[in-house]
């Protein structure tokens, strides 16, 4: 819409964040994703999804750290817009957003099973919310139907607001200070950077290529906007995998992990 | 003619050829997929104007700044109050989904009584008639509201008035046993302090005012090798807070006074703290043996404490050996220790779990719902939720959240004097009537809440100290009326009282003398903040928390 | 009941001996109790949605994925058949090729009524049409499973119309005559269609960067599995048929096809599948030595989750590959029909193995260094849909074995082969 | 003579069939809906001197759009009754004096998931209201409003041409028509440029 197009993309500080979760309740409600008390872990929709990792320790030489997943936005060979059958998903040229049509998809979940991240949630049911609870329903965010795909638009109805309100006022650019994702506001330690990559004098952009700074599965490729970083060269080695599947798992999973090693060994 | 089967079947393969080449199936095919992207039964934010309003949170005593975005008239929106001088913005997770709490399945929209529906009209006939017969207990959650003093000057007349105190007030209950000092005019400078030593509190999830001490561990500490804030986090598994901490420190589960004995002992005995107290009974050996450290390991610990001062020890709920050592540190009366953030506060009776004879028990809907008097009187219970199961015989709709004017004074561990005015930004949803507007309809002397607002605003402008922060900082001393100010409080600034000096701290006050180290108590231990969460009911959405991801254990309700 | 024995009768070709009416709907009876519970499952899924599944966000696909690669590869002998008597012009395998076109048609039309099942909004299944991403593999397989399932209807139709109170229609038997003369340029559409989908529904898996597992570099804009499936697909095709040919003669206790015809069938099946092993061996190497350790994840890591252990690479590649193509080329085995079949089975079992592996393991097996092994356990719906597909198979066939003269010599010539 | 006959009977059902599809299918599709006022948007321009679009639709400070006016700048003029008329009467008694919004159909309503921006197209683009909407703003009478029945959308979206083939030049506002006029001006948005 602007002149010179916009890369969005993140840093996420891994040593600032204390899991505490306050940016995926943000982006749900920010977002309208129902409550759903029959949803686990595996089928809920959390855009942005908090994991728990550990070093894979036990007792005091355990370390734990949180990483928040969402879409990488990723700019190179998208895995899930060159998948998506019916072009619900693409990369806008003005923003670098990788974007979601949820009116557009008819859930194959293709883009889902293409994903490295798994940073795509489908709605395996309609939406429901408590009777009245629709009056709660942020304005600005269509809600979605069962059967469709949804992920991370880097909260673009804000990014609507900021671009109306700049219009409004006569701009052309947006106030990048009218622009800033849900869980980014939301963070209570500030760990969640955003702002435009293609801005060499953002500080985003020179964290982004700071010593720490590292980026999910970076080696297959896919070239995220989101960036992590921390000076714990353990939390840095999590974009690997080929230190072993299971070694940094969520749930304690002891078997696998033993296992893990006793193959690197071998 | 006769039609034959073999016209018919001609007929129907010309109608199918030509519906082809109308608008019917092309139509029918576009209109039914835009009919599957808008189900009616998929309910769709309504259209509106949008506004940002400021409020707080009053969901706990800590009343962090809200900024609320309405649509249609209905919060749609919550985000940190930037401009709060001691949360600046930061909020707890639950917060951010609290505006969808009104329509909660358990909101409470009739009254109760005996678990049947009944009405406001029989529930004011019952207390009347249990007025008439006897005294009154009132039970407030946070005391220091305008509501606050309606339960009081109530309470005064007609029986008594109590507090439930909140983890972070009950871990200060020590002090207030040895100084005289009430615990609500106490609080932890952790703005100041270099070092805080945690025996188990959540200081990382949701203790205290949550944004506060995760906003200075965010600046100061987080992500440094030598921070300027030191995290020393003692706890038996690796908690939330302890995963972040700059140490952390795993004992056995329930050892933590052994360990600060230990530590204690071999500071007093190395003479690395200033203070004479008493010698803690436990030698370094039994400590180490007791917590599975050792004995180099607790050495090293009380080293560390030392090493940067100011420190402050933190315990998880009332813990007498955790406070003992803040004692042997110095660390009362100190910047960054414990401090006294006011001289004008009153000790108020705690409300524990037995009420002496009484006729009626009124409990207000800011006590937790896990508070459960044993009583034989009548219980006149306010809450917005319900949480199951309880004994009250009465259950009265109180306002949701954001959906009644309020006050908000002091946090319970802030280290300064605050004071905001929250001002309800939703429609009630149900007919609800608040305690105080309860306890009101039978005394006609008793203030309304508004009149404590205006009078408390006239107070702060008389005493010209503090400031407030609003869209700017204002030194209260610069506002040019009491009307002005009250104006910025009722539109979401927030006062902020002037610290009280450290020297008039020391001459006066706040001195402990410890006779003796306090006896083995079993601390109480916070394991889960759900569960010492003071609402039973959470957000919807809070879900996505313990859920739909494995990153918090699902709160355990709590049954009585 | 014996009116309605004998206005069945009147349906069946002349000449042809079937059982009586009552003992095929008696042989029915079960196939279309299994229809009716699936259908009734698949009914549940497209009216409460997908949470009828136990299909989630990490195994976003499941049985019924499966279920389409399988069945599709097996289907394959449809197009290959064609291709082979109509373009190649091996004339000997003519008696086999209707019940190709009928087992094509079954295979594939499954396949389009579960994906239906499958996607979350088949009301808007369609955008695929008008709003197509080219680049997408599955806008190639919806495209040109599409329209060659047309084709296999167009090449269904004339089958049908030979039935022998349809032939009573003139008007019918001018049109299934044209249409007749149509079916060698079917046949060749169908080869190109097929080709494609089969190599789009290998390239499905292919081209996933974010699967290591899956994901295999490119010959020209295609991904090796393009290549693989088609090979495997052609290989197994006439296995299949084999398999389904000799099912039905041992139901019916006749001799339908010459004994030649298994044979020629068998070596064809067998010298493809042995290029089929060549292929997939170098591929897999390739793979595991450069595709995926340059992306950073290493070949042993895939092995390390049982049940997936290198048993199942071995498996795919050896006794699934190598073996049945050995014995399916072998002479002194191949003369041998257990030996045949049994070859045959097996080489069916490989190429459906192949899908499963594609499609479950590649989901199980984490990707981000922090997780899990994941499992799946489909649920009654997935299941019932499942076996509707086969029983609506088995219903079809049977009602087209019998009323249709699948094994009759075309055109003509209405006399029984078998010799009966 | 058999297969005259056939032709014939071929062609009757063409026939039915292309009468109902073209005639007989849009009006069982659209269901007619009555506004709840009579309104004139000419007799507002005239006799109250609105000279602009804005004054009563206008955009609110932070650029959204308010669409309707609310009840408040109805009850402006027309607190107490002017003139005799029925819908005078309805819209004082109904709507102003109890403080009712009046329930009128939009017939430019587009769904939830759509992100209309007027500031973008008045402010930024400079497109006039006319170009959208036509000159229904100089009107004396209220449209009917006519909804599809199957999709609930106005019929306005897809155009009163059902074949959309040879239409009005404002007729249609569906995504192909805000494809096409971006198309014309060299404006490229992506689907959540438009799309919530």
């Amino acid at each position: 819409m602007s002149g010179t197009p916009a890369r969005y993309g993140m840093v996420i500080d891994l040593d600032r964040c204390t899991g505490c979760g306050a940016c995926m309740v943000a982006c749900a409600a920010e977002n309208n994703v129902a409550p759903t008390p029959q949803a686990t872990p595996r089928t809920g929709v959390t855009p942005m999804l908090v994991r728990k990792v550990s070093n894979g320790m036990h007792g005091a030489t355990r370390r734990e750290t949180f990483i928040p997943i969402m879409c990488m936005h990723c700019e190179h060979e998208t895995p899930c817009v060159k998948v998506c059958p019916q072009q619900a998903v693409e990369v806008d040229k003005a923003t670098g957003i990788v974007m979601q049509m949820p009116q557009r998809c008819l859930g194959c979940r293709y883009c889902m099973t293409a994903c490295p991240y798994h940073a795509r949630y489908f709605n395996w049911r309609d939406p429901v919310w408590p009777a009245g609870m629709e009056k709660s329903l942020n304005p600005g965010v269509a809600t979605r139907m069962r059967g469709v795909v949804e992920k991370c638009n880097l909260c673009h109805a804000r990014l609507h607001s900021a671009n109306e309100k700049a219009a409004a006022a006569g701009r052309r650019e947006i106030d990048m200070a009218d622009y800033v994702p849900a869980c980014g506001e939301a963070c209570p330690t500030n760990a969640i950077h955003f702002g435009n990559l293609a801005d060499q004098n953002d500080p985003v952009t020179r964290e982004a290529h700071s010593a720490n700074a590292f980026r999910m599965l970076a080696r297959i490729g896919t070239e995220p906007k989101v960036y992590y970083k921390s000076k714990d060269p353990w939390v840095r080695a999590l974009a690997e995998s080929a230190s072993g599947p299971g070694k940094f798992s969520e749930r304690p999973a002891e078997r696998l992990a033993a296992s893990a090693s006793e193959v690197h060994h071998g | 003619m006769k039609v034959t089967r073999r016209d018919l079947l001609v007929w129907g393969a010309g109608a199918a050829a030509g519906i082809a080449f109308t608008p019917v199936p092309w139509k029918i095919l576009d209109d039914v997929s835009i009919w599957s992207q808008n189900w009616s039964w998929i309910p769709q934010p309504a259209r509106g104007p949008v506004e940002v309003k400021q409020s707080f949170c009053t969901l706990c005593p800590n009343g962090c700044g809200l900024r609320v975005r309405t649509g249609a008239g209905w919060p749609v929106g919550i985000a940190g109050m930037s401009t709060h001088p001691i949360t600046r913005g930061a909020l707890c997770p639950l917060a951010f989904a609290a505006h969808q709490l009104n329509w909660h399945p358990q909101r409470l929209r009739a009254v109760r009584h005996q678990s049947s529906t009944s009405s406001w009209a029989a529930a004011q006939a019952a207390f009347s008639k249990a007025c008439s017969e006897g005294k009154v207990v009132v039970i407030d959650g946070y005391a220091g509201r305008a509501a606050s003093q309606i339960f009081e000057a109530f309470a005064e007349k007609r029986g008594s008035y109590r507090v439930a105190a909140s983890p972070e007030t009950r871990a200060l209950a020590p002090y207030e046993s040895w100084s005289g000092v009430p615990a609500n005019a106490l609080g932890y400078d952790l703005e100041n302090a270099q070092t805080v030593v945690s025996f188990g509190a959540p200081m990382l999830d949701g203790w205290g005012a949550p944004g506060r001490f995760t906003r200075l561990w965010a600046e100061r500490a987080a992500g440094m090798a030598d921070p300027q804030l030191r995290l020393i986090q003692i706890d038996a598994s690796l908690t939330r807070t302890a995963t972040k901490a700059w140490q952390w420190i795993s004992i056995r589960p329930g050892t933590e006074d052994a360990l600060v004995a230990g530590a204690a002992r071999f500071l007093l005995e190395e003479h690395l703290v200033p203070a004479n107290g008493p010698m803690p009974p436990l030698t370094l050996v039994d400590a180490a043996s007791q917590t599975g450290l050792t004995t180099d390991a607790i050495r090293n610990l009380a080293r560390t404490i030392v090493a940067k001062p100011p420190v402050v020890a933190i315990a998880g709920g009332n813990n007498p050996a955790v406070a003992a050592l803040n004692v042997a540190l110095g660390a009362l009366g100190q910047t960054g220790g414990i401090v006294l953030r006011s001289k004008q506060k009153k000790v108020y009776e705690s409300a524990d779990a037995v009420i002496p004879k009484a006729r009626a028990v009124v409990i207000d809907s800011t006590v937790p719902w896990d508070f459960v008097p044993r009583t034989d009187a009548e219980i006149f219970r306010f809450a917005a939720w319900d949480g199951g199961s309880n004994k009250a015989e009465w259950l009265l709709p109180a306002p949701g959240f954001l959906e009644e004017l309020t006050d908000v004074p002091t946090a319970p561990t802030s280290a300064v004097e605050t004071y905001a005015v929250a001002p309800a930004v939703a429609k009630p949803t149900a007919e609800v009537h608040s305690a105080a507007q309860f306890l009101a309809s039978f005394d006609a002397e008793l203030n309304s809440t508004d009149k404590i607002i205006h009078a408390r605003c006239e107070e702060i402008f008389r005493a010209r100290a503090g400031s407030l922060y609003g869209r700017e900082t204002t030194p209260v001393a610069q506002v040019a009326s009491a009307q002005k100010l009250e104006e910025q409080l009722r539109s979401g600034a927030v006062w902020v009282g002037e610290p009280l000096k450290t020297a008039s701290l020391k001459s006066n006050l706040l001195k402990c003398n410890l006779k003796e180290w306090p006896a083995d108590t079993r601390p109480e231990r916070s394991e889960d903040w759900a569960a010492e969460w003071p609402a039973p009911v959470l957000p919807p959405l809070a879900l996505k928390l313990y859920q739909e991801s494995s990153l918090r254990e699902p709160p355990e309700r709590k049954t009585v | 009941m014996a009116s309605a024995a004998l206005t069945d009768s009147r349906w069946i070709a002349r000449g042809e001996e079937r059982t009586s009416l009552p003992r095929f709907l008696l042989w029915l009876t079960p196939w279309a109790a299994l229809l009716a519970v699936g259908v009734y499952a698949a009914f549940l899924c497209l009216y409460y949605g997908l949470n009828q599944t136990n299909m989630d966000n990490r195994f976003a696909f499941g049985l019924w994925i499966f279920l389409d690669l399988g069945i599709i590869a097996l289907g394959a002998g449809a197009f290959f058949t064609g291709f082979l008597v109509y373009i190649l012009k091996r004339a000997e395998l003519r008696p086999i090729l209707n019940t190709a076109v009928v087992v094509g048609f079954i295979c594939y039309s499954g396949a389009v009524a579960i994906l239906m099942i499958d996607v979350g909004q088949p009301l808007r299944a369609w955008f695929t049409f008008w709003h197509p991403n080219t680049h997408s593999m599955l806008t190639e397989v919806t495209f040109c499973i599409s329209c060659y399932l047309l084709v296999l209807s167009l090449e269904y139709i004339p089958l049908l119309l030979r039935n022998r109170q349809l032939r009573k229609l003139p008007s019918f038997l001018v049109f299934e005559h044209q249409l007749h003369k149509l079916v060698p340029v079917l046949a060749a559409i169908g080869t190109l269609l097929s080709f494609f989908h089969q190599g789009s529904l290998g390239g499905l898996y292919g081209v996933l960067r974010g699967r290591p597992f899956a994901y295999r570099e490119g010959i020209f804009i295609w991904p090796s599995t393009f290549f693989l499936f088609i090979l495997s697909a052609i290989a197994t095709g006439p296995s299949f048929l084999m398999l389904v040919t000799a099912t039905v003669e041992k139901v019916t206790g006749r001799t339908l096809v010459p004994r030649e015809i298994y044979r020629r069938m068998g070596f064809i099946s067998g010298v493809l599948l042995g290029i089929y092993v060549a292929a997939k061996s170098i591929d897999t190497l390739v793979w595991l030595n450069h595709t995926s350790p340059s992306v950073g994840f290493a070949p042993w890591q895939y092995y390390i989750h049982k049940p997936f252990g290198t048993p199942v690479l071995f498996g795919e590649i050896v006794l699934f590959g190598l073996l049945p193509a050995f014995l399916l080329t072998y002479k002194k085995t191949a003369a041998h029909r257990a030996w045949l079949l049994s070859a045959a089975a097996l080489a069916c079992a490989g190429v459906l193995l192949n899908r499963f592996v594609l499609t479950v393991q590649t989901l199980a097996l984490p990707t981000l260094s922090f997780d899990q092994f994941l499992e799946y356990t489909p649920s009654w719906q997935e299941v019932a849909s499942f076996g509707a597909v086969i029983a609506y198979g088995v219903i079809v066939y049977s009602l087209s074995y019998r009323y249709l003269p699948l094994f009759a010599q075309p055109k003509g010539d209405d006399s029984n082969v078998s010799g009966h | 003579m058999k297969m005259q006959r056939t032709i014939v009977v071929f062609a009757l059902g063409v026939a039915v069939a292309l009468l109902a599809g073209w005639v007989a299918f849009p009006r069982a599709l659209y269901l007619q809906k009555q506004q709840p006022l009579e309104f004139r948007h000419k007799t507002h321009a005239e006799k109250s001197g609105v000279a602009d679009c804005n004054e009563c639709h206008a955009l609110r400070d932070d650029g959204t759009f308010a669409g309707l006016p609310a009840m408040e700048k109805c009850a402006g003029c027309h607190s107490e009754r002017i003139g005799t008329s029925n819908a005078e009467a309805t819209l004082v008694d109904t709507y102003i004096k109890p403080g009712n919004e009046t329930p009128w159909l939009v017939y430019a309503q587009q769904p939830a998931n759509v992100w209309f921006s007027h500031a973008i197209h008045v402010k930024r683009a400079g497109l006039t209201c006319t170009e959208c909407h036509s000159t229904y703003g100089e009107s004396d009478q209220v449209k009917l409003y006519e909804v599809n029945r199957i999709s609930g959308y106005s019929r306005d979206i897809w155009g009163h041409s059902i074949s959309r083939l040879r239409r009005a030049p404002h007729d249609g506002m569906k995504m192909s028509d805000c494809e096409e006029c971006h198309r014309k001006h060299q404006v490229e948005v992506g689907c959540l440029g438009c799309h919530e």
